[in-house]
């Protein structure tokens, strides 16, 4: 029996998104979808959080960063990327100062589409994360090695 | 300290934690309510340590995880202490002393955050902890058995009911019964083989009940006055205990108190980290200093730090109930209940201050409040 | 200036229903013109490529000769200028939102067969 | 004491939702300097002005920013519009001006709960934003977006308003504003909240001018400028006058936001007032040729859009210069001197958008 499906905590990042997930992201721990009914709290500290939650797309200064929370955070955890733009860069794929989506730096677990993303679409993504986190913490304690920390290739 | 009380000090240190975490829930249940949302539920405290348990840590430096222990022991010691009806300056210090390792355990990380949310929790403890000093002495100036007049004066007052001792706070009925060797005999409720069996009732209702011997007192048989001296100095909870109840103070010992006990109250919010003073960390952290005390800590050592504080919201649930204690056990109960949800609900309706105006709110408090109402226990009503 | 503006606010929040929508289990109704998801009905389609090229972020991939028509809905950014630009219809807007993956799934949509080798008399525009 | 310690202000950080770094040069708590560096979300927006045509970069200049979306996507089709001469029918400004009031109450609102979170008010938080979440059903329902609205391409509005739905959205504004006051209120009279707000990050006003200064942050220091006296759309038709405050403190900011709030009500009773039946759009065909700037009145303050098109289907050069942009000078300089503690409460109080000034 494992406590993470019923008290997970995110972190959330804004990498390089126009706020429209970002303010959804937030819409979600308000009155109206409530995501606390889950037992999630939004931690803002990457030591005490389980989901990695990242909006918008990878770009040059923020690559770092990601990196540098994923790596602070505990096993287990799992990384939701939420909307277009964290998925594949949506439409700022083009734009030269854009890496691509959240994949091109770290392993993504769920993939939220939506431009922006609902609150709704983001409560999914984050109870199909939890399915994930589940997995994962199963396989530590089944004794399996911690995964190592990812490294950005400079 | 006999069995009974040693049986109630084991068992609230298994049970804190539980009712803590209980409280912890409910607490969450209601704020969230209060924010008009559904909230997580009941159990969810309960969900967040275990799963904090199963989770990796990360530490920064190796002190940092033994200062949580201690700081956990020492509030459970604190709390512990209490429920065995042990002294209530020890409790105090135990408390502040389990603080104290918190803090120590924040400083060590050197973490820019932890550190400013560590100097923070130093400064609460410079806001609160005169106050809180100053609650243990008016409740042992009032039900703490009393510094009794000297023997050779007695003051004498009438209260129309019968003749008791001034020192004896109004209503105590215990008293009474000692009014016959009012010169000579203590203060100190009187054993039922040494008095004169003229208020058979109040002696034998002290006599049977073996709160006597619980709290300290000159044992049955011994010569009162022999045992006088400690008996008539004592922090102890269970004499407070045992004389608010014993004594039927009722809502005098709160009214005596209120100063005090609205300064308790206001200390409160800073000791249960709510909302106008919740500076050093709060239950969400969206603060200029993320989570301040307990940033760097992380997987079991904060899952500790957590029960730590049900630990402590517990004793100082307990402390509340101490006002109350003149009281019937269920209105007091409610009472406490009543002074938990005004907690909540002031943490709902105001902002964080800042600290300058957190340690000036609170020393203002503690003067006008706490001191004067100290000065009037001191002159007024000996 | 007043101590506890809020806690009206907050007593009458005790007492009265939560404004939460509880979502996986209460779905709220739908609102007609929510744009939630591209929805494509390949009958209808003609693989004219106007809605590719309508297409503001390039989600949407036409293939005249081949017949295939090919949407990533992680790319698509919900604007609805495909559904403005398509003559047949054969485009909508659900108001549902999209499911989240796990996998990126890259050209995700429906493929056809051409069932009738009519040529293509798409209705340019 | 009087050791220095350098505070990491962000870009992660839980009062921020946005990566802006503040480098915090603090004396136990006092704030001594603080350096700010930017570029998290620089995303290269302009540059797709060369690769995406001109219709196409309404949909691209929305996402400038997902908070005044709108207003974005407004500007942008103002600018070539102007440049095109394009007429756009009366009935697609008076829209537009609603859906922008829309997004001004919708953005104030979201901001004062952020400015909430920021002093630690945590029930003021979730009120404010449960509030917005019924102004936000409003705009799903008209729109169809939540947050990016879609709604505005050159030539006019891609969307009309029924006369029944029109109806219910004056009802349920008129019981939102009702609603409103409660949290209002609590911003302006509650005493924890003065304690915070009152007296925190001066500006005087001709420090406002000096720094450049734009919008609510502007007019909270007495200084009267609202771009929508400009006249852009059909705003000369709508009574109103910029909301001035005199203190140029965190609470004068706040507000000036406030009473917008109410003001953007007012206005659009006043276009659903004098809206006619008609047309939404007009037909644009034809490529851009020349320069123009347009500038327009964002939530956050003046915003300009400068396009210059070279008779291609792409734009030559597309630029915008937004409010937050202007407003970070006037932030370095009041973050001078202050406690820690106040940090959150100014960067929040102009209302800093970031991945506006970024783009």
């Amino acid at each position: 029996m494992s406590f993470f499906k019923k008290s997970p905590w995110l972190l959330h990042y804004d990498a390089s998104s126009c706020n429209g997930c970002d303010i959804e992201v937030l819409a979600c721990l308000t009155p109206v979808y409530d995501v606390e009914r889950f037992g999630i709290v939004n931690t803002g500290n990457p030591k005490h959080a389980d989901i990695l939650v990242i909006t918008g797309s990878v770009n040059e200064p923020t690559r770092e960063v990601i990196l540098n929370l994923y790596n602070q955070m505990p096993h287990p955890k799992v990384v939701v990327a939420v909307g277009v733009c964290a998925a594949t860069g949506g439409i700022f794929r083009d734009t030269y100062n854009v890496l691509g989506g959240v994949d091109t730096v770290l392993p993504v677990d769920v993939y939220v589409p939506g431009c922006a993303a609902r609150p709704e679409a983001i409560i999914d993504g984050v109870v199909k994360a939890l399915g994930i986190l589940e997995t994962k913490a199963a396989a530590l304690k089944a004794g399996a090695a911690e995964p190592a920390a990812v490294e950005g290739s400079k | 300290m006999n069995t009974t009380w040693l049986l109630t000090g084991l068992i609230a240190l298994v049970a804190a934690p539980v009712l803590g975490g209980l409280l912890a829930g409910f607490d969450r249940i209601l704020t969230a309510r209060m924010q008009g949302r559904v909230g997580p539920p009941l159990f969810q405290p309960f969900y967040d340590v275990f799963k904090l348990f199963e989770k990796r840590g990360v530490s920064v430096s190796h002190f940092q995880n033994f200062y949580i222990v201690c700081f956990v022991l020492f509030t459970a010691f604190a709390t512990g202490l209490f429920f065995a009806g042990q002294d209530l300056l020890l409790v105090v210090f135990a408390l502040t002393a389990g603080g104290v390792f918190l803090v120590l355990g924040a400083f060590s990380p050197n973490s820019p955050y932890s550190t400013i949310g560590a100097e923070r929790e130093l400064l609460q403890m410079l806001a609160y902890e005169p106050m809180l000093l100053i609650a243990v002495m008016g409740l042992y100036l009032v039900a703490g058995t009393a510094i009794g007049p000297t023997p050779a004066a007695p003051a004498v007052l009438d209260t129309g009911k019968a003749t008791t001792i001034l020192a004896c706070p109004p209503g105590d009925t215990n008293r009474l019964s000692a009014s016959n060797q009012a010169a000579s005999v203590s203060s100190a409720p009187v054993p039922a083989s040494n008095t004169v069996a003229s208020n058979s009732t109040v002696a034998a209702g002290c006599g049977a009940t073996p709160c006597c011997q619980e709290a300290g007192l000159p044992a049955c048989g011994t010569p009162a006055s022999k045992t006088r001296a400690q008996a008539d100095r004592n922090f102890k909870v269970a004499t407070i205990l045992h004389n608010a109840r014993q004594g039927g103070m009722g809502w005098r010992m709160l009214l005596n108190l209120s100063g005090i006990f609205l300064g308790f109250l206001f200390i409160l919010t800073i000791k249960l980290r709510k909302s106008p003073f919740d500076l050093s960390t709060s239950h969400h952290g969206h603060q200029e200093v993320v989570k301040g005390l307990t940033t760097e800590f992380s997987g079991k050592t904060l899952a500790w730090i957590e029960i730590g504080h049900w630990y402590e919201n517990i004793l100082l649930m307990g402390f509340v109930w101490l006002f109350f204690s003149g009281l019937h056990p269920a209105v007091a109960a409610a009472l406490v209940a009543a002074v938990y949800f005004l907690e909540i609900l002031v943490d709902n309706a105001s902002a964080r201050l800042k600290w300058q105006t957190m340690v000036k709110a609170a020393w203002i408090v503690t003067l006008v409040l706490g001191v004067s109402n100290l000065l009037f226990l001191f002159y007024f009503n000996r | 200036m007043g101590l506890g503006k809020l806690s009206f606010t907050a007593l009458k929040g005790v007492f009265s229903k939560p404004a939460t929508r509880r979502y996986p289990f209460e779905a709220r109704p739908p609102i007609a013109k929510s744009r939630g998801r591209i929805h494509f009905d390949d009958g209808k389609c003609t693989y004219c490529s106007l809605c590719e090229l309508k297409c503001p972020p390039d989600a949407i991939k036409v293939d005249r000769q081949g017949r295939v028509f090919a949407i990533d809905h992680l790319l698509c950014i919900l604007c609805g200028a495909c559904v403005e630009a398509c003559q047949k219809g054969s485009l909508s807007m659900d108001a549902k939102h999209g499911e989240p993956w796990t996998e990126k799934q890259k050209l995700s949509w429906h493929t056809e067969a051409p069932p009738k080798p009519s040529g293509d008399a798409a209705p340019k525009a | 004491m009087g050791a220095r310690t350098i505070i990491p202000f962000g870009p992660q950080h839980p009062v921020l939702p946005e990566p802006i770094h503040l480098d915090l040069v603090l004396e136990d708590e006092k704030v001594v300097e603080a350096i700010p560096s930017i570029g998290f979300i620089h995303r290269g927006l302009e540059r797709l002005a060369e690769k995406k045509d001109i219709h196409e970069m309404a949909y691209v200049s929305e996402r400038i920013c997902g908070i005044c979306s709108f207003t974005h996507g407004m500007g942008y089709c103002t600018a070539i519009e102007a440049v095109m001469k394009i007429d756009v029918p009366e009935r697609g400004h008076y829209l537009r001006m609603i859906w922008s009031e829309m997004s001004r109450i919708h953005s104030h609102l979201l901001w004062a709960g952020l400015l909430a979170d920021g002093f630690g008010f945590e029930n003021l938080f979730m009120q404010s934003w449960r509030l917005r979440e019924r102004i936000l059903d409003l705009i799903e329902e008209t729109t169809g977006g939540r947050v990016i609205f879609g709604s505005c391409k050159i030539g006019g509005s891609r969307r009309d308003i029924a006369d029944d739905v029109m109806a219910r959205l004056l009802k349920e504004l008129a019981s939102l504003e009702k609603d409103c006051h409660a949290i209002t209120d609590t911003f302006m009279e509650d005493s924890t909240v003065a304690k915070r707000t009152r007296g925190v990050g001066v500006i005087a006003p001709d420090d406002a001018i000096a720094l450049g200064a734009v919008g609510p942050m502007l007019r909270a220091s007495g200084v009267a400028s609202d771009s929508r006296s400009l006249g852009y759309a059909l705003y000369p038709e709508l009574s109103f006058a910029p909301i001035v405050e005199k203190d140029g403190d965190c609470w004068a900011r706040t507000a000036v936001r406030v009473r917008e709030i109410y003001q953007s009500f007012d206005l659009i009773r006043q276009c659903a007032a004098k809206m006619k039946p008609g047309p939404v759009d007009v037909k644009v065909s034809g490529n851009p040729s020349g320069e123009y700037w347009a500038r327009l009145e964002q939530p956050r303050g003046e915003v300009i859009y400068y396009v210059k098109g070279n008779g291609t289907k792409n734009l030559e050069r597309y630029r915008v210069r937004t409010p937050t942009f202007a407003n970070v000078p006037p932030l370095v300089h009041m973050l001078k001197n202050i406690d820690l503690a106040d940090v959150p409460v100014i960067v929040l109080t102009i209302d800093p958008c970031i991945s506006c000034t970024e783009r």
